[in-house]
C-alpha cells in the first residue's frame, strides 16, 4: 500500500485525475455512434450486398466512390478505435498484474495507433475510381 | 485509526468466486465482455484487411473469399452474434447510465436484449448462411 | 504447537477507555475526542454490529413538533412507567436532557423522519402520554423502523470524523484495580483485552474506564437479545467487589416472534396495531382501559400470560395475535417495513393479511452496575464512587427506567448518559495523574483463560447454556413465586458447579470462538445469579418483577433499590442491602393506566 | 431434539495454526422447522465441532456479523431459512478477503474503503437551538442508502471487485452516496472527487451481484450510477 494515505484509511489520496470520468464517458457516447454505425455497416455488407461480391475493385468503385461515404466510414473507424481500445484499457485494468500493466497498455494504445495510421491512409489515398 | 483483526489474517484469498451463482446481470456482463473482446480483436484485424485494398488489392480478394467460405460464413454469423448482442446489451447498459431508476427493470430490459436479438439475429443468420446450402447444391 | 493465548502481552496507556461501542460507548467516546482525551474503545464486535442497531422503535424526546408536550409529562411518564422505583432527579435528567440530545443527532446528521414542514416528525409510543397521564402522546422521533441502527451508524461516523482510536475485536476479559477491590477502596486502573484475531492479551492502563457493554438477555431461552449479550461489563464489575443495582426488574417485551424470541417493535401497536386473544377480543380493553396497546410493557406480557392462563391463547397454546391487518398494506409497507419483513422471514407469515403470532419475549435489563447521575459506578448504597470506573447504557443502572422501562427511553437513556460519561470522563482524566504500574496485571486472568482451553475433558459449554436458558425462563420469567426463585437460585448454583469443569474445544489462538463463548458463559451465570438472589429477596410485586405470592407494591418496605454483592470464593451470592429511592415532584400512587 | 430431517453441511474450513490450504469438512446436522442457516451452525458447532468458527451477533439480519457464501451466493446466514435450500448446504467465507479462520474473513480492508470515502455529515454549525430542517423529499432522496448495515455481502460478491480487489466497492459507494444526497451536507464535491478516480465508481461495471446479495434490500446499482452521473454532470 502507497505511503500516501487518505484520511484515516488506507487508500491513496484522490489524484484529481479526471481521466477515468473522461473515458466512461467516451465509452459511452462512442457506444450511441456505433449502436448507429457499426450495426448498419455489418447489415450493409451482409444483408444488403453479399459478402462474396464485395471485391477490393468492387470498394473502390461502388462503395468509397463518395467523399461523405469516405468521411463517414472514417468517423465509424475513429468510433471503433476510441471504444474498442477503452473497452479493452477496461478489461485489461481488471486482469492484467499491476506489474506489466503499464507496459501492457503502452502496447495496447500502440497497436491503436497502428491501427489509425493503417485505415486513415486507406481512406484518405485509395483513389476513387 | 483502527487495530483490527489482520496481523495474523492469512494472506490466502478465497478462489471459490468463479462457482459464484450471479443473476442475470452477471452473466449479462460475462457475454458482454467476451463479445467486446472478441469484436475487438476481429476489428484488428479487419483494419488491416482494409488496408491491404490499397496495398495489396490480390490478397484482399484472397481474404473475401476465406470470409464468403462455408467457414467463414459461420464465422461472420457468429461475429455479428456477437456484435449484435454486444451493441444491445450495450444499449442497455447506456440506458441505465443516463437514467438510473430503470435499474429496476434490469432484468426485464435483459430479456428485451434477447428478445430483439433473436427476432433480427436469426434472419440475419440465416441471410449470411444461406449460400451454404446453396454452395452445397 | 497451538495454545489458545499468545505468549507475548501487549502494554498500552491512555487516558480514558470506553468497552463496548453501541450507543452509550459511542457518544462518550465522541465526547472524550472533543475534549481531546487520548481514548481507546474495546469492543468485542465491529462497533456496527452492537445490538443498538436493533432498536427499531424510536427516541422519545418532549420536541412537541406535531402536538404539545412538556418534558415534565415525559418525566412523569417515566416515573409511573417504572412503577415508582425510578431515581426522580435522575428521570428529570433524562427528559430535560433528551431534547438537546436528539437536536444534536439530527446535526450530526441521523436521517430522522419529517414532518411536513420539515421538522423530525414524532409518533406514538407505549407508556407515553400526554399531560401527566391524559391520553397517549406523538413523543417519539424516529427514522423509519430502524431508529437504532441509524443512532448508531450516526454516532459511528462522528467517531470516524473525530478520529476515534478503535480495538474493534477486542474482548475484555478483566479489569484492573489499583489499592484493592472496589468494596475496599480500590481504584480501577485500566482492563485486559483478548485479541480475538490473535489471542493475545493486552493489558490498557487509564485514569477512566467506562463501561459500555449492553445488556445479558441471553440468560433466557426466548430472548429479543443478540447472542453477544452476556452481561459482560456487568459481571467484570461484580466480580471486583461492585454490587448490582435492581437485576430482579428484567423486562420482557409482550411481542417476540413465537420460539426465538425475535423482536417484532412497539412500533407495530404504536401504529395502531391490535393484540387479540382466540376469542378474536382486543383483551388489552379488561387490563389498561385507557391506554389499551400502548400501555407499559410488563402490563401487557403479564396481560398475554393471564390470557394464556385462562385458555385464550390462539388455538389454546402459549401465544396471542398481534394484528395490523386494518392498518392497510401502505401504512405496513411504508412505517413498518422491517416488521414485516421480520414476520414474513422468521415466523412465514404475512402480515398484510395475517395475524402474527407473539409472546413475550426476554428483552432489557433495568438493573445493571449502579452509577450516580455523573455516571460514575457506586460502590455502596451511600453513595461512594469506586474511583476510575463509569457505566452508561444498558449495562448501568442510574435508575431511570425503576421497575419497567418505557419503550424508547433506553435510546435515550444512551445517549444522556453516554454523553454525560464522557464528559465527566474527560473531567477526571483532566485532573487525575494516571494510577500505578499495571504490569502483570493480564495473569490471573490469563489462568483462567488457560483453565478453560486445557481441560482435557468435561462438559460441554452449550448444554449449561441451554440449561441456564431454560431455568432462567421458567424460574425468573413474567411471573415469579418464591418456590421457582428458590429453586432458581440452587439450579443456577449447580450449574455454576458444573461450570468449573466445562471444556473448550477448540485450543488455537486464532479467532477462538469457543473459548470466549465459554468466557462469556460464565458471564452470563452471574448475571443470573444476581438477578435469581434479588427477586427471592424482594417480596412485592412492583413493574416487571411480579411475584404471585407477593402480587402488591410494598412501598414501605420496598421503595427501595437492591444492591447484590458477589460471595467471596465462589459462594453464592448472600451479601445484600437496600437504598432509598429518590423523590423529587412525584409521590408513589397507584399505577393505572 | 426433535428432528424429523436432517441436511448435509459443507463447511470450508482452515485453520491458520493447522492448514495450509482451506478444506472441506461435511455434517449431517438435525433440522427444525424455521430453522436458517445460522441455526445449523449453530448446532453443528455445538454438537460436533466446537472448533467451528464465524462471527454471529444479533440472529436476525440487522448486524451484518455473518454474511457467508452459502451454496454459491452471499446471504445473511441468519436470514436464509433452511428449507429453502435443499438437502445440501455449502457455507464459505465471503469471496475475495483474506481468511483468518473458517468462515471469518479479515474486514479490515472492507472498513477502510467505508471510510475512505468520508461517510460521515459534514456541514457547517448551525444557529439557534433547534433541529435542521429537511423536506419529506429531501429526507426521501437518500432513505434507501441509509439502510446499510456494513455487512460486507455485495463489495465481495462484485467480480469487478475480485478482479481488482482496489477497487472501493458497492457498499462504500453506498455511504458516500447517503451523504452526496442529503440535502444537510456540504462535502459532496469531495466524495465525488474521491470516488472518481481509477478505483471508484468506473469500475462498477453494472452487474447487479451486489443488489441480488443486499440483505437489506438496497438498490445499491442504481445509487452507484446517481454516483456516476452526479461526477459526470459536474463542470
Ligand atoms: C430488538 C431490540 C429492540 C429494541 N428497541 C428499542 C427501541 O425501539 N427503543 C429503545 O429505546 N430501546 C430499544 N431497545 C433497547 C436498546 O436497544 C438497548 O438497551 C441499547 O441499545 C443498549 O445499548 P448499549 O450501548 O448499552 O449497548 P449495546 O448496543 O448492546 O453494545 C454493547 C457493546 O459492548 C461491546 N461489548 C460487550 N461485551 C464486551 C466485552 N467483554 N469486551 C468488549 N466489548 C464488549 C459490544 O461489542 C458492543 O459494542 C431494543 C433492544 C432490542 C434487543
Ligand atoms: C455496436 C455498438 C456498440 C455498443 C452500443 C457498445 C456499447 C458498449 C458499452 C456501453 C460498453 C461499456 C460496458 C461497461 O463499462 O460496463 C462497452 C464496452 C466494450 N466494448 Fe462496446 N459497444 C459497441 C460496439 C463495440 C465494438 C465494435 C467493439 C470492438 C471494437 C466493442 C468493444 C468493447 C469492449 C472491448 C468493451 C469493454 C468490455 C468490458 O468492459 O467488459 N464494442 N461497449
Ligand atoms: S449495501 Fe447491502 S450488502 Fe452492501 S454492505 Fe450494505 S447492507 Fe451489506
Ligand atoms: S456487483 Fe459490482 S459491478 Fe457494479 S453493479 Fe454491483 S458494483
Ligand atoms: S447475526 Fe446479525 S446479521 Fe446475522
Amino acid at each position: 500500500m502507497s505511503a500516501q494515505k487518505y484520511s484515516l484509511s488506507g487508500r491513496p489520496r484522490p489524484t484529481g485525475s479526471r481521466v477515468d470520468l473522461y473515458v466512461w464517458r467516451a465509452v459511452r457516447i462512442t457506444s450511441i455512434a456505433l449502436f448507429v454505425l457499426a450495426l448498419a455497416h455489418f447489415s450493409i455488407t451482409h444483408f444488403v450486398y453479399e459478402v462474396g461480391d464485395q471485391s477490393a475493385e468492387w470498394v473502390r468503385q461502388t462503395r468509397w466512390n463518395s467523399i461523405p461515404l469516405r468521411v463517414l466510414d472514417w468517423g465509424m473507424l475513429m468510433a471503433v478505435l476510441v471504444h474498442g481500445f477503452l473497452g479493452m484499457r477496461t478489461v485489461m485494468q481488471d486482469y492484467v498484474p499491476s506489474r506489466i500493466r503499464q507496459a501492457s497498455l503502452i502496447g495496447l494504445y500502440a497497436i491503436a495507433l497502428l491501427l489509425f495510421v493503417l485505415g486513415t491512409q486507406v481512406i484518405a489515398t485509395l483513389p476513387m475510381r | 485509526m483502527t487495530q483490527g483483526s489482520s496481523p495474523l489474517a492469512s494472506p490466502q484469498k478465497l478462489r471459490n468466486y468463479p462457482s459464484y451463482r450471479g443473476g442475470e446481470g452477471m452473466v449479462a456482463w460475462a457475454f458482454h465482455r467476451i463479445s467486446g473482446i472478441g469484436v475487438w480483436a476481429f476489428i484488428v484485424l479487419h483494419v488491416v484487411d482494409i488496408w491491404l485494398i490499397g496495398v495489396n488489392p490480390a490478397l484482399y480478394d484472397q481474404l473475401g473469399n476465406i470470409y464468403s467460405s462455408a467457414p467463414g460464413r459461420v464465422m461472420e454469423t457468429l461475429l455479428g452474434a456477437a456484435l449484435f448482442y454486444h451493441a444491445l446489451n450495450g444499449m442497455r447498459i447506456v440506458v441505465m447510465d443516463f437514467w438510473p431508476a430503470l435499474t429496476i427493470y434490469h432484468r426485464g430490459l435483459w430479456r428485451a436484449v434477447w428478445v430483439t436479438f433473436f427476432i433480427f439475429g436469426l434472419p440475419g443468420a440465416y441471410i449470411i448462411l444461406k449460400p451454404i446450402w446453396e454452395m452445397a447444391a | 504447537m497451538s495454545s489458545a493465548l499468545r505468549a507475548e502481552v501487549g502494554q498500552i496507556d491512555v487516558d480514558a477507555i470506553v468497552v463496548g461501542a453501541g450507543g452509550a460507548g459511542l457518544w462518550a467516546a465522541l465526547e472524550l475526542a472533543r475534549e481531546g482525551i487520548p481514548t481507546a474503545v474495546l469492543t468485542k464486535l465491529y462497533p456496527t454490529r452492537s445490538h443498538t442497531g436493533a432498536a427499531q422503535g424510536g427516541v422519545c424526546a418532549a420536541l412537541g413538533n406535531v402536538e404539545e408536550d412538556h418534558w415534565e409529562w415525559h418525566m412523569f411518564d417515566t416515573i409511573k412507567g417504572g412503577d415508582y422505583l425510578a431515581d426522580q432527579d435522575a428521570a428529570e435528567v433524562l427528559a430535560r436532557e433528551a431534547i438537546p440530545a436528539v437536536i444534536e443527532l439530527e446535526r450530526m446528521g441521523l436521517p430522522f423522519n419529517r414532518t411536513p414542514d420539515g421538522k423530525i416528525d414524532q409518533r406514538r409510543f407505549g407508556g407515553h402520554t400526554r399531560n401527566y397521564g391524559e391520553g397517549p402522546v406523538r413523543r417519539s422521533c424516529y427514522a423509519a423502523d430502524r431508529t437504532g441502527h441509524m443512532i448508531l451508524q450516526t454516532l459511528y461516523q462522528q467517531c470516524i470524523k473525530a478520529g476515534v482510536k478503535f480495538y474493534d475485536e477486542y474482548h475484555v476479559v478483566d479489569l484492573v484495580f489499583d489499592g484493592g477491590e472496589a468494596d475496599k477502596g480500590g481504584r480501577c486502573s485500566g482492563v485486559v483485552g483478548y485479541k480475538i484475531a490473535d489471542g493475545t492479551l493486552h493489558v490498557f492502563r487509564a485514569k477512566a474506564v467506562l463501561l459500555a457493554t449492553g445488556g445479558y438477555g441471553r440468560a433466557w431461552r426466548v430472548t429479543s437479545n443478540a447472542h453477544s449479550l452476556t452481561g459482560d461489563g456487568m459481571a467484570l464489575a461484580w466480580r471486583h467487589g461492585v454490587p448490582l443495582q435492581d437485576m430482579e426488574f428484567y423486562q420482557f417485551h409482550p411481542t417476540g416472534i413465537v420460539g426465538t424470541g425475535i423482536l417484532l417493535s412497539e412500533a407495530a401497536r404504536g401504529e395502531g396495531g391490535y393484540l387479540i386473544n382466540d376469542a378474536g377480543q382486543r383483551f388489552m380493553e379488561s387490563y389498561a382501559p385507557k391506554l389499551m396497546e400502548l400501555a407499559p410493557r410488563d402490563m401487557i406480557s403479564r396481560a398475554i400470560y393471564q390470557e394464556i392462563r385462562a385458555g385464550r391463547g390462539i388455538g389454546g397454546k402459549d401465544y396471542i395475535h398481534l394484528d395490523v391487518r386494518h392498518l392497510g398494506r401502505k401504512v405496513i409497507e411504508e412505517k413498518l417495513p422491517d416488521i414485516t419483513e421480520l414476520a414474513r422471514i422468521y415466523q412465514g407469515v404475512e402480515p398484510i393479511s395475517e395475524p402474527v403470532p407473539v409472546q413475550p419475549t426476554a428483552h432489557y435489563a433495568m438493573g445493571g452496575v449502579p452509577t450516580n447521575l455523573e455516571t460514575e459506578v457506586l460502590a455502596d448504597a451511600r453513595g461512594n464512587v469506586v474511583p476510575g470506573l463509569f457505566a452508561a447504557g444498558e449495562v448501568a443502572c442510574v435508575s431511570v427506567h425503576g421497575a419497567n422501562r418505557l419503550g424508547t427511553n433506553s435510546l435515550v437513556d444512551l445517549l444522556v448518559f453516554g454523553k454525560r460519561a464522557g464528559i465527566r470522563m474527560a473531567q477526571i482524566c483532566k485532573s487525575t495523574p494516571q494510577p500505578g504500574s499495571v504490569q502483570g496485571a493480564e495473569r490471573a486472568v490469563r489462568d483462567e483463560l488457560l483453565a478453560l482451553s486445557t481441560r482435557p475433558s468435561g462438559v460441554r459449554p452449550a448444554e449449561i447454556r441451554r440449561e441456564l436458558a431454560a431455568l432462567m425462563m421458567d424460574n425468573v420469567g413474567v411471573y415469579r413465586d418464591e418456590a421457582l426463585l428458590g429453586a432458581a437460585v440452587k439450579g443456577i448454583a449447580k450449574l455454576k458447579g458444573e461450570y468449573a469443569n466445562v471444556r473448550v474445544e477448540d485450543t488455537g489462538s486464532v479467532f477462538n470462538t469457543d473459548l470466549l463463548e465459554a468466557r462469556e458463559l460464565g458471564y452470563l451465570l452471574d448475571t443470573a445469579e444476581a438477578t435469581a438472589v434479588s427477586a427471592y429477596a424482594r417480596t412485592e410485586s412492583r413493574g416487571a418483577h411480579s411475584r404471585e405470592d407477593f402480587p402488591e407494591r410494598n412501598d414501605a418496605k420496598f421503595l427501595a433499590h437492591t444492591l447484590v454483592w458477589q460471595g467471596s470464593d465462589g459462594a453464592p451470592a448472600t451479601k445484600l442491602d437496600y437504598k432509598l429511592v429518590t423523590i423529587t415532584k412525584f409521590e408513589p400512587k397507584a399505577r393505572v393506566y | 431434539m426433535a428432528s424429523a430431517t436432517q441436511v448435509e453441511l459443507k463447511i470450508q474450513r482452515f485453520d491458520p495454526e493447522r492448514d495450509s490450504e482451506p478444506h472441506w469438512q461435511t455434517l449431517t446436522v438435525p433440522v427444525e422447522p424455521m430453522d436458517r442457516v445460522l441455526d445449523l451452525l449453530t448446532r453443528a458447532k455445538e454438537l460436533f465441532d466446537g472448533s467451528i468458527t464465524f462471527r454471529r451477533s444479533c440472529a436476525h439480519g440487522v448486524c451484518g456479523s455473518d454474511a457467508l457464501l452459502i451454496n454459491g451466493r452471499n446471504r445473511l446466514a441468519c436470514k436464509l431459512r433452511v428449507e429453502a435450500l435443499g438437502r445440501t448446504i455449502t457455507v464459505a467465507p465471503l469471496p475475495g478477503l483474506p481468511i483468518v479462520k473458517d468462515l471469518v474473513v479479515d474486514m479490515e480492508e472492507f472498513f477502510d474503503k467505508f471510510r475512505s470515502v468520508q461517510p460521515y455529515l459534514v456541514a457547517a454549525p448551525v444557529e439557534g437551538d433547534g433541529e435542521r430542517i429537511q423536506s419529506e423529499e429531501q429526507r426521501d432522496r437518500y432513505d434507501d442508502t441509509t439502510k446499510c448495515i456494513l455487512c460486507a455481502a455485495c463489495t465481495t460478491s462484485c467480480p469487478s471487485f475480485w478482479a481488482q480487489p482496489e477497487y472501493v466497492g458497492p457498499a462504500a459507494i453506498v455511504n458516500a452516496h447517503r451523504f452526496i444526497f442529503d440535502s444537510r451536507d456540504e462535502n459532496a464535491d469531495t466524495r465525488l472527487d474521491i470516488l472518481s478516480d481509477e478505483n471508484g465508481v468506473w469500475r462498477c461495471r453494472t452487474t447487479f451481484n451486489c443488489v441480488e446479495a443486499c440483505p437489506r434490500g438496497i438498490n445499491i446499482t442504481k445509487a452507484i450510477l446517481e454516483v456516476s452521473s452526479a461526477i459526470s454532470a459536474r463542470r
